[in-house]
């Protein structure tokens, strides 16, 4: 159910990559297909009734061990985060330099190349 | 975690209007909606180094996507493509979530993390929750991992983030190309 | 050279963090730390040769007395030696040539910053062991190469830039899932490791799998996902068009996808016949909508689909020898194509135009490169004595000895409109009498047509390969027996 | 809105409440990158949030404000060597320590749940920070720059009466 869930916001995302025109709407649902993925992760790294994976001082750490949730997807998550909002800050660029030469956000208006 | 249940449609409704609605600002203010429900959800979810980066992530994506496109026009362009007809993307995006959710049935259950399922040999994260303290000295295991058992991971990130920051500068400077005259010269 | 395996990636990194900073004030510094890391990172390549090894980042291996790997692997075997030495060399050419070719745009610091960590990415994704580092040098590779065919800055760069980025996000997405996917079955992320964790996967394994191939083949652009290829090659500064072509969708695509079959899925029947219907078709489909174009490098980069199509289908037979054709055929197209692409930055460069029909008689001004162009479009064309005639005969070799007539009079027939296409690139280009506007041309800047000969001499120094034996030639040998052995862990 | 020049700022009260935030939430930002081994965050987060800090101040009284704080190629160079610190720390672990990022300072059991535990682990972190915050404002203040050349050239040309579709 969850998982299904999660599915549905990835291929919403996707959707609006293979439809929209507009450019920045392209951007945007490449931004929610990553949340999905992102929550995906994280999702998959559960454990029922889970700890966040933080030593502190008065812990048992045998206890720790056995009811943190799983700390790599977390790491991976983190990675996946940064990559997004990197190819973000270039996709938002080309946008602008796009803008500025065609005048319009349209995709369908940018059309120099021939298939 | 039916809070979480709660969530998940949330940003599905946010994810839906994000993309359906042909004003862009209020498109782009959607998905900054839907990035702080994810944020909680990684909070609900044990994950609270996540949901600290997701937050801050998300109000510079915020920022940046509001300042690409502020004053432009944020009506014009709205509608879809001619790709297929829209009968058929539908259809198409439909079948391939539906194929996706039927394979997804099979997986392990929600809850059942690898390393409950994993244990001859352990799973990597559970040698990490035993033994990253110890071996690292870092008290945040998420750390321990991302800078020392995957440090090189991390070192690529951080060459991603340069990499792309690089080239917005690159495709964002004022002249690109010289002309024949000016190519003998030197530099800017 | 075990322990240096890190610098393969280290080097780039770091001139490529040095140059920005030091452009500003030392004009020269981008060219000569540019051109002297690739110098340097092409020897090590070639130090490489028959080594093996595995590498364990931080000195994580195991802990505690379980056989859980924990750090990330790094590994050294045939395949990843031949795809350093192809990555590096054709980085070297490439860099050599940029040097007075980028002259026509400002910022060369940041072209060659840019240069050097795509260089880092393919290096780091072809020496991985693995998934997730894989995925994250990848992504260094691939958002470099947006980066550089947006350059230019003009029109048709940044929509070419644009469609690239966006489809190449979205193979990245598919393969991010996958990954997820292949985590939650079998709980780690090194590859040996996961190889042998694969049983009882069942559906999601099933959709991991197809997300894969998804994802590397329109890395790959294998023919249903070849969309951006031929608008993102041509319009990149002709040094990056090399790279891009000769080795970026063979180190981010055919690599990765020889790898998941072979050393992850275990070589399954079903796999090998999805690549290689992928390859027949890929071959097929980019041969006959290259030969209708006029714009040269537009002509060389659907070609670019034809020849990986070759390669897949080779590595799609499964048998030795046609594995070694593949690989073999990988390295020649990497040396060949990227030397078509150079050639026609340099024909650029004098004439100030690609579009076949207004150029004409440029052997006369520009012997150079019109003799180098030649030697390139034999070899791709399949003519003997050059490299391409011997890979193209090993693949159509295992395509009979597999039992299938067909898929070899198919590579045949592409293989003769392949060399019509580019009867008509000489002709046009090179043959024809000369036009007025163009009798004033001069040959290429001397850097430049080094690294021009530089290729061609290996167009025909790598069909000496074959003289070693048909069945297994140097330095492929190792790659294919890289591919069908057992990929064990530590 | 979207009168509003990019170059000027905002009201008196944005302006106002900027100055007595914009030190808190930079130290905060260090703060995050600092304790990153200890608490939830680490290198990335604090980074942003110090960039944060740095773009509500060019948002809040303008880009020349935002750039007197920290210039481009302060900014750009602050990249490099933040970029630069993180690929020593690893090379330094593959000389002293025999492999590419191994942690070869080791703290010990008492210095556990201080700062100064998790050897090499801070100084990354620290180099991370550094890299992730500059270059985040960098791309901010480009991206915002070219915003305003676009608007300006696009109504002059509006102006001129021409169009370049």
């Amino acid at each position: 159910m969850i998982y299904a869930l999660c599915l549905i916001l990835i291929v919403i995302g996707l959707y609006a990559v293979v439809t929209k025109k507009n450019v920045v709407k392209i951007v945007i649902g490449l931004a929610i297909a990553e949340y999905g993925i992102n929550l995906l992760l994280i999702l998959i790294g559960y454990r029922k009734d889970g700890w966040a994976p933080i030593v502190s001082p008065d812990m048992d750490p045998a206890a720790f061990a056995a009811s943190s949730v799983d700390p790599i997807p977390q790491a991976l998550v983190l990675t996946s985060i940064v990559i997004s909002l990197g190819v973000l800050a270039l996709m938002v660029a080309l946008c602008i330099r796009l803008y500025e030469r065609y005048g319009t956000f349209d995709v369908t208006e940018m059309r120099r190349l021939r298939g | 975690m039916d809070i979480l249940i709660v969530l998940m449609v949330l940003m599905i409704v946010g994810a839906i209007i994000a993309v359906e609605t042909t004003n862009l600002l209020s498109s782009i203010v959607c998905v900054g909606a839907v990035g702080f429900l994810l944020s909680i959800a990684f909070l609900f979810l044990g994950a609270p180094d996540i949901a600290i980066t997701q937050l801050v992530v998300e109000i510079l994506c915020l920022i940046i996507l509001i300042r690409a496109t502020i004053s432009r026009d944020l009506t014009a362009v709205s509608g879809d493509r001619e790709f297929f007809g829209l009968t058929v993307t539908l259809a198409t995006v439909l079948a391939v979530a539906a194929a996706g959710i039927l394979c997804m049935a099979d997986f392990p259950a929600f809850g059942q993390s690898v390393m409950d399922r994993i244990t001859d040999p352990p799973a990597a994260s559970s040698r990490y929750l035993a033994a990253g303290l110890e071996k690292t000295g870092a008290a945040n295991i998420v750390t321990s991992v991302l800078l020392d058992f995957r440090a090189y991971d991390t070192l690529g990130e951080a060459t991603v983030l340069f990499c792309s920051i690089l080239g917005a500068l690159a495709v964002l400077r004022r002249k690109a190309r010289r002309r024949e005259s000016e190519e003998t010269e030197g530099d800017e | 050279m075990e322990n240096a395996i890190p610098l393969f990636v280290a080097i780039p990194l770091g001139t490529a963090f040095l140059i920005p900073m030091i452009a500003r004030k030392l004009k020269w510094a981008p060219d000569l730390l540019g051109n002297a890391a690739m110098l340097g990172l092409c020897a090590m390549a070639f130090a490489t040769v028959g080594q093996t090894g595995i590498y364990h980042m931080g000195g994580w291996s195991t802990l505690g007395g379980f056989k859980t790997p924990l750090g990330i692997d790094l590994r050294l075997d045939g395949l990843s030696s031949l795809m350093l030495m192809a990555v590096n060399l054709i980085g070297l050419a490439a860099a050599l040539f940029s040097v007075d070719y980028m002259k026509r745009y400002t910022d060369k610091g940041r072209y060659y910053s840019l240069f050097l960590l795509m260089v880092a990415g393919m290096n780091g994704v072809v020496l991985t062991g693995d998934l997730f580092n894989l995925f994250v040098f990848m992504e260094v590779a691939a958002i470099s190469s947006y980066a550089l065919v947006a350059f230019g800055c003009e029109h048709d760069e940044l929509e070419a830039s644009f469609k690239y980025a966006v489809l190449g996000s979205v193979a990245s997405a598919f393969i991010l899932i996958g990954i997820a996917l292949l985590y939650g079955i079998t709980g780690t992320l090194n590859m040996a490791h996961a190889a042998g964790n694969l049983a009882g996967g069942g559906l999601p394994l099933l959709l991991a799998t197809g997300l894969f191939m998804c994802g590397f083949g329109l890395k790959a652009a294998l023919v249903p996902f070849h969309a951006w290829l031929p608008d993102a090659h041509p319009s990149a500064p002709a040094p990056v068009s090399a790279m891009l072509s000769g080795v970026v969708i063979k180190a981010l695509g055919v690599y990765v996808i020889a790898r998941l079959v072979f050393n992850i899925f275990g070589p399954a029947h079903e796999l090998l016949t999805i690549v290689r219907w992928l390859g027949v078709v890929s071959m097929i489909v980019g041969v006959f909508l290259a030969i209708g174009q006029w714009d040269m490098k537009r002509l060389f980069a659907y070609h670019s689909i034809s020849q990986i199509g070759y390669v897949a289908l080779g590595l799609g037979l499964g048998t030795p020898l046609g594995i070694a054709g593949g690989l073999f055929h990988m390295v020649n197209h990497s040396v060949f194509k990227s030397l078509l692409f150079l050639n026609a930055g340099a024909v650029e460069h004098a004439s100030g135009t690609r579009d076949l029909k207004r150029l004409g008689g440029l052997n006369k001004g520009m012997p150079v490169t019109a003799n180098t162009s030649l030697v390139a479009s034999m070899s791709i064309a399949g003519i003997p004595p050059f490299n391409g005639f011997w890979s193209k005969l090993l693949i159509v070799l295992a395509c009979i000895e597999a039992g299938r007539p067909w898929l070899a009079l198919a590579a045949v027939l592409v293989s003769l409109m392949t060399l019509a296409s580019f009867l008509k690139v000489q002709r046009y280009a090179f043959f024809e009498s000369a036009r007025a506007a163009l009798s004033q041309v001069r040959e290429a800047p001397l850097l430049m047509r080094s690294a021009m000969l530089l290729l061609a001499a290996l167009c025909l120094i790598m069909s000496l390969l074959v003289v070693t034996g048909l069945e297994s030639p140097l330095l492929i040998a190792p790659a294919v027996q890289a591919l069908s052995g057992v990929f064990g862990s530590s | 809105m979207s009168e509003l020049p990019a170059n000027e700022g905002m009201s008196l009260i944005v302006q106002t409440v900027t100055r007595w935030l914009k030190a808190f939430i930079l130290l905060f930002g260090v703060y995050i990158v600092i304790y990153g081994h200890l608490t939830p965050g680490g290198g990335f987060a604090g980074g942003v949030i110090v960039a944060c800090s740095f773009i509500l101040l060019t948002l809040a009284y303008g880009q020349r404000r935002g750039l007197k704080a920290v210039s481009r190629g302060v900014a750009g160079e602050m990249d490099s060597v933040g970029a630069l610190i993180f690929l020593a720390v690893a090379l330094a672990g593959m000389i002293a320590g025999g492999a590419f990022f191994a942690n070869f300072i080791e703290t010990g059991e008492a210095a556990r749940f201080t700062l100064p535990s998790a050897g090499l682990i801070p100084l990354s972190n620290i180099g991370i920070g550094l890299k992730v915050g500059m270059s985040l404002f960098l791309v901010f203040t480009v991206l915002s720059a070219m915003h305003v050349a676009v608007s300006g050239s696009r109504r002059r040309m509006i102006s001129r009466g021409e169009d370049d579709r």
